[in-house]
């Protein structure tokens, strides 16, 4: 190519990692991810190997529990959360604005450095024997019964806390103050309503996980502490702290995955997304509703029943904007012209996979049925099914979507769609018996079983072998093609985005000439042929 | 790159840039509020279970040294707001002076509260080091002290850090005050508002309860 | 030259802050029962929103920015309110 | 019952668990309802509208708040109905329960520990006669962990610091699982056991069988006489401290002018922290006994008090 585009301006390692660009950023991030993605996926390798028998026979009870603590928080905090703002959102939010870059580029390039710091410790942690306190980090278990690296484990977390809140504070200031002119707020893609309620919970949520887990530390290093029930304190407030965050997280873990969908339902579509403002409003409510229903994971704890009551209600309340986006995605293929190419299938398995996790979410946000259900594999299913079948999904669908702009070459359309279809069931065949299992009421975290659990364990094993190898294809067929692949045009879906009316890859500061927006989002040209991509 | 330019490439002028470095200091301050806000839930959590101990507890802490802390740092804000106010490279010299008596009061504030929690320590107030505390109180007083411990000595990290930042912004104006320096000024003197007014709630939570009753 | 001085608001609201310290320090020794926590808030809440106003400029800023400031203290609310709501409504 | 009527309906367990069961079975009936409507869809329109495929695109839906109102409040009022019915179950299952036959239930690493009145103790299993509501007593002793009959659907955390009071019930005799569904630490995988329900006779049989032990009210008594207590609280003492005969599940006027029913829990905050809720008219002179006493010997200070009363245990 004879312009300079991002990647070609500079060839020195200087160049990455002093960058202040938000594309190279957001391919920092991406490096990153992928390790801590397969380093969380290990560890559940392992953990689905140990319960493909009743019996513990691969590793001790204290290394699996050391296996799941390590699962949850490496892919909580190490790859959930920052997986699409921080490399999709960073690469496109201002490509999609007509920005030529974040509102505060240095802080960006810092989020990142704190992230990786932040994992550094994890790691380390990791590394020098462990946590066995699980993700939550319930007291008084994890200060005071715990021989595990807690503190380090709460300090790598505590300092990507720091991380996600640069992130979110950018993504905010950015969206209300770099869009090109007569890009209004209805004019934005859903993408970015999405990363805006997003960042909206990053910024007001995260400062509470960071002062839970300082009292938590606290408590351990010094061994009397806000929540010792020794001296009257009440293990309940951590869980009441500690939830205030991690609810609103789940959505941060999935408005991004939903903001994407959008943008792939419309575009293979060929059309705008039915409903637009509805959809755009219902982000913002399920960021400000999701701060009113953390005490659902409280109902058997022993909180007060009119807590209990309350936070069941808001439970539901929270659902119905989900299912308001579920309806008007469906209703967007109404009368479309559909492409089945690789993103949009891993769109529609988002859709499907998506609704099974809100539908068990009801089960469980009922609060007779989650006496029983919580602290089994129903949770666990549940959560899976959102995180994994919903946000991971929308991830890959992102990624493949916008891999033509971030790379400027084009993946093999056969390997990407065989991957699609292997995820999808892979995914099924592991957590659908989970489902089962749950209300049979095996509980979580459980190391050893009673044996007539494993028939649905052995499923569950085997549909995760399938997807470790369907989760390690796109690595091999997208690196290919990050290097061989076929030169990709600027605007391979003929989408009407922003992003697409620069080159692949962009140039250093996107833009040539500031754009100006003049039309509504999604303005698809209906007669669009796909391009022959079988390269 | 092709830096060099009076404003980064993002930015389209000026006014542009400063507007968005405004906002960016308020989503902080939002953050920040959140932060403290954790630590305010556990304490009406446990005053409301603990309201003996709690007035048990606060009677415990300097009531002069936290009234004479609270003076400093509502006039150190003073002297911010009104550097902020007067901020022109004409008056550079002045707003140095302002900033530098700004960071003064700020040490002088923790150096009130060092002497405090030296107190405290002799008094045996101290959870997890030395706490002893005779009575049917002693558990509502301890986790007052914990609360009280981990908040101020959060806030006096604040303050460390707005210190450093009003010394900075101080050399900055003695030796080349420009007007695009103003919007640095007004962002370091939001954040030390902000701190100024955890400190009132603080000062209302920890020094206030139980002065009516012994 | 006057342009150094500080505008009467400013010197005011200083003055006022400073009067509100002594009130609040005052009537805590006042016996009012559960009336001295509310008083105290009540004046710290003042005292925040003089800072607030008038030293952090707020009262000439526009909707956007007030929605910032907001922000943070209406999720704060949510956090107390709702976290207090299970230990004040426990049997 | 109408449930008899339902065809293939199995009644569950227990009263609750039927219910539990039927909110399930509701719930089921909903998701399949969604599920199917969607799939049709999906499937629907990605073979109608599939690029290529020559149809009729024309005359799209436009306007689209009808639809949306439409369909947000048909979730609303679905998510509504379920909501009141689970919440209904709930408080069913978590009501407070009566004075009922007690079984005291500590909670440790890694093990369930069951006590009879009578003094009979088990460890990880718990023998209950069928179709007689008993009350669980719970205390942890260390970390949180969660009380889950999966048979009973029923599950309660056990947190320390606390007494957790439950009600089961079985009606059917039989064995079920015992689990722990709080994570507490490395064998927490091992922390299960049995619940066995026995027809009545079977039941006291199966207690006169048991060990010989005294019951749990005079071991407490015995701790009462060791630790120290008789020696204020006995009568004829010559510290003044409230008397306890007859206290139990009385109100019990406080120094603050406000009153406590004397239960299980008022009678445990009052040995570990004696100065939190004062007798009315009498000084606060009694020590803590936090860090001095078990959980175990706690209980059996409760019972014995609560023997003063009266009552069966």
């Amino acid at each position: 190519m004879s312009e300079k585009n991002y990647l070609t301006t500079d060839f020195t390692l200087r160049s990455w990692f002093l960058t202040t660009d938000h594309k190279r950023i957001a391919i920092l991030y991406f490096a990153s991810l992928i390790f801590f993605f397969f380093v969380g996926g290990a560890a559940a390798t392992a953990i689905r190997i140990e319960l493909a028998t009743p019996q513990a026979d691969l590793v001790s009870s204290d290394v699996y529990n050391r296996l799941f603590t390590m699962h949850g928080i490496i892919m909580v905090w190490f790859f959930l959360i920052p997986s699409i703002p921080n490399t999709l959102g960073n690469f496109i939010v201002p490509l999609m604005i007509g920005a030529r870059d974040l509102a505060f580029p240095r802080l960006n390039l810092m989020s990142w450095y704190v992230f990786m710091l932040g994992g550094c410790v994890t790691l380390f942690a990791i590394l020098a024997g462990g946590i066995d306190t699980g993700w939550t980090f319930y007291t008084p278990f994890s200060t005071l019964y715990s021989n595990s690296y807690v503190i380090v484990a709460a300090a790598g977390v505590f300092i990507a806390g720091f991380s996600s809140i640069l992130t979110g504070l950018n993504f905010i200031v950015t969206i209300h103050r770099l869009r090109a002119p007569g890009l209004t707020w209805y004019r934005l893609p859903l993408f970015l309503w999405s990363l805006y309620a997003t960042s909206v919970i990053l910024v007001l949520a995260t400062p509470v996980l960071a002062i839970t887990l300082l009292l938590m530390a606290t408590e351990r290093f010094f061994g009397v502490g806000i929540f010792d029930p020794r001296i009257g304190g009440d293990p309940l407030l951590f869980q009441h702290l500690f939830w205030f965050y991690s609810h609103p997280a789940v959505y941060i873990m999935i408005l991004p995955g939903m903001g994407v969908i959008n943008e792939l339902v419309s575009c293979f579509s060929r059309k705008e997304v039915f409903g637009y403002k509805f959809v755009a409003w219902c982000s913002l409510a399920i960021a400000a509703v999701g701060f009113l229903v953390w005490g659902h994971h409280m109902f058997v704890s022993g909180q007060s029943l009119v807590a209990s009551l309350v936070f069941s209600f808001m439970s539901f309340i929270v659902a119905v904007p989900s299912a308001i986006k579920v309806f008007n995605w469906t209703a967007t293929l109404h009368k479309g012209s559909i492409h089945f190419d690789a993103p949009m299938l891993y769109a529609l398995a988002f859709i499907g996979l998506f609704t099974i996790g809100g539908l068990t979410g009801l089960f469980l946000a009922c609060l007779a049925y989650d006496v029983h259900a919580t602290d089994t594999y129903f949770v666990v299913a549940h959560f899976h099914y959102i995180m994994v079948g919903g946000m991971v999904t929308a991830y890959f669908g992102g990624l493949h979507y916008w891999w033509p702009k971030i790379t400027g070459r084009l993946y093999s359309e056969y390997w990407a769609r065989t991957a699609a279809v292997l995820i999808f069931f892979g995914f099924n065949l592991t957590f659908f018996p989970q489902i089962i299992l749950g209300a049979e009421g095996m509980p979580r975290r459980y190391h050893v079983y009673p044996p007539e659990f494993q028939v649905w364990n052995v499923l569950s094993s085997g549909g995760a072998a399938i997807l470790a190898v369907a989760y390690l294809m796109p690595l091999f067929y997208l690196g290919y093609s990050a290097f061989f692949g076929k030169r990709a045009p600027a605007n391979p879906w003929d989408a009407p985005g922003l992003e697409w009316q620069t080159s692949s890859p962009p140039p250093e500061f996107n833009f040539e000439t500031q754009p100006v927006v003049t039309r509504e989002p999604y303005q698809y040209n209906e007669r669009f042929e796909a391009e022959p991509q079988n390269a | 790159m092709p830096e060099s330019s009076a404003v980064a490439p993002q930015y389209a002028s000026i006014p542009h840039r400063d507007h968005t470095a405004e906002l960016g200091m308020w989503v902080f301050i939002a953050t920040e509020v959140l932060l403290f806000g954790g630590l305010i839930l556990a304490y009406l959590v446990y005053r409301h279970a603990f309201p003996q101990g709690f007035a048990a507890g606060s009677r415990h802490t300097e009531i002069v040294i936290g009234t004479a802390n609270t003076a400093v740092l509502l006039t150190s804000s003073f002297l911010v707001a009104w550097a902020v106010e007067i901020f022109s490279p004409a008056t550079s010299k002045i707003v140095t002076w302002l900033l530098v008596g700004a960071a003064c009061l700020g040490l002088v504030f923790i150096a009130l509260k060092a002497l405090e929690y030296s107190g405290e320590y002799d008094e045996h107030l101290v959870p997890g080091i030395n706490f002893q505390f005779a009575g049917p109180k002693a558990n509502g007083v301890q986790l007052f002290f914990i609360f009280y411990f981990i908040a101020t000595a959060i806030h006096a990290l604040h303050m460390l850090i707005g210190i450093g930042l009003l010394i900075t912004l101080a050399i900055i104006c003695r030796r080349a005050s420009t007007k695009r320096h103003h919007t640095a000024l007004h962002s370091a003197a939001l954040y030390w508002h902000f701190v100024d007014v955890v400190w009132i709630f603080l000062f209302a939570l920890i020094y206030l309860p139980g002065r009516s009753t012994s | 030259m006057t342009e150094w001085r500080p505008p009467i608001a400013l010197v005011g609201a200083w003055l006022a802050l400073l009067a509100l310290l002594a009130l609040t320090v005052a009537l805590a020794y006042l016996p009012l029962g559960a009336g001295n926590g509310v008083v105290a808030l009540t004046i710290g809440t003042i005292k925040a929103g003089l800072v607030a106003a008038i030293f952090m400029e707020l009262r000439h800023r526009g909707g956007l920015t007030l929605i910032f400031a907001g922000a943070g203290l209406f999720w704060l609310g949510i956090l107390l309110w709702l976290g207090s709501m299970d230990f004040l409504t426990r049997t | 019952m109408w449930r008899q009527w339902i065809p293939f309906w199995q009644p569950g367990l227990s009263t609750h668990s039927g219910d539990v069961d039927l909110l399930f079975a509701g719930l089921l009936i909903v998701s399949a309802l969604v599920i199917g409507l969607l799939f049709f869809l999906l499937t629907l329109f990605c073979t109608r509208y599939r690029a290529g495929n020559q149809t009729d695109r024309d005359h799209r839906v436009k306007k689209s708040w009808h639809w949306e109102v439409s369909w947000t409040a048909a979730s609303f009022v679905c998510f509504l109905g379920l909501f009141i019915w689970g919440a209904s179950v709930y408080f069913q299952i978590y009501r407070t329960p009566a004075d009922e036959h007690d079984v005291f239930v500590v909670a440790k690493q890694w093990m369930w520990k069951t006590q009879h009145p009578g003094g009979q103790s088990e460890i990880d299993a718990l023998h209950i006669p069928i179709k007689r509501p008993v009350r669980l007593v719970m205390a942890s002793q260390d970390v949180i962990h969660s009380f889950f009959i999966p048979a009973l659907r029923l599950k309660h955390d056990v947190v320390p610091g606390r007494y957790q009071d439950l009600e089961i019930e079985v009606d059917k005799p039989g064995h079920y699982h015992l689990f722990c569904a709080e994570y507490c630490g490395t064998d927490h995988s091992g922390m299960i056991g049995e619940v066995v329900a026995m027809e009545p006779s079977d039941f006291s049989n199966w207690l006169t069988q048991q060990a010989p032990s005294s019951p749990l009210a005079s071991e407490g008594s015995q701790l009462f006489r060791e630790l120290g207590c008789s020696g204020c609280h006995g009568n004829g003492s010559a510290v003044r401290a409230p008397p306890l005969e007859g206290v139990y599940g009385k109100p019990v006027p406080l120094s603050d002018g406000t009153t406590v029913i004397a239960d299980d829990k008022y009678i445990r905050d009052s040995i570990l922290m004696p100065r939190s809720q004062v007798v009315a008219s009498y000084q606060p002179v009694m020590p803590s006994f936090e860090g001095k006493i078990s959980e175990d010997q706690l209980l059996r200070l409760v019972a014995y008090i609560k023997s003063l009363a009266g009552h069966q245990s």
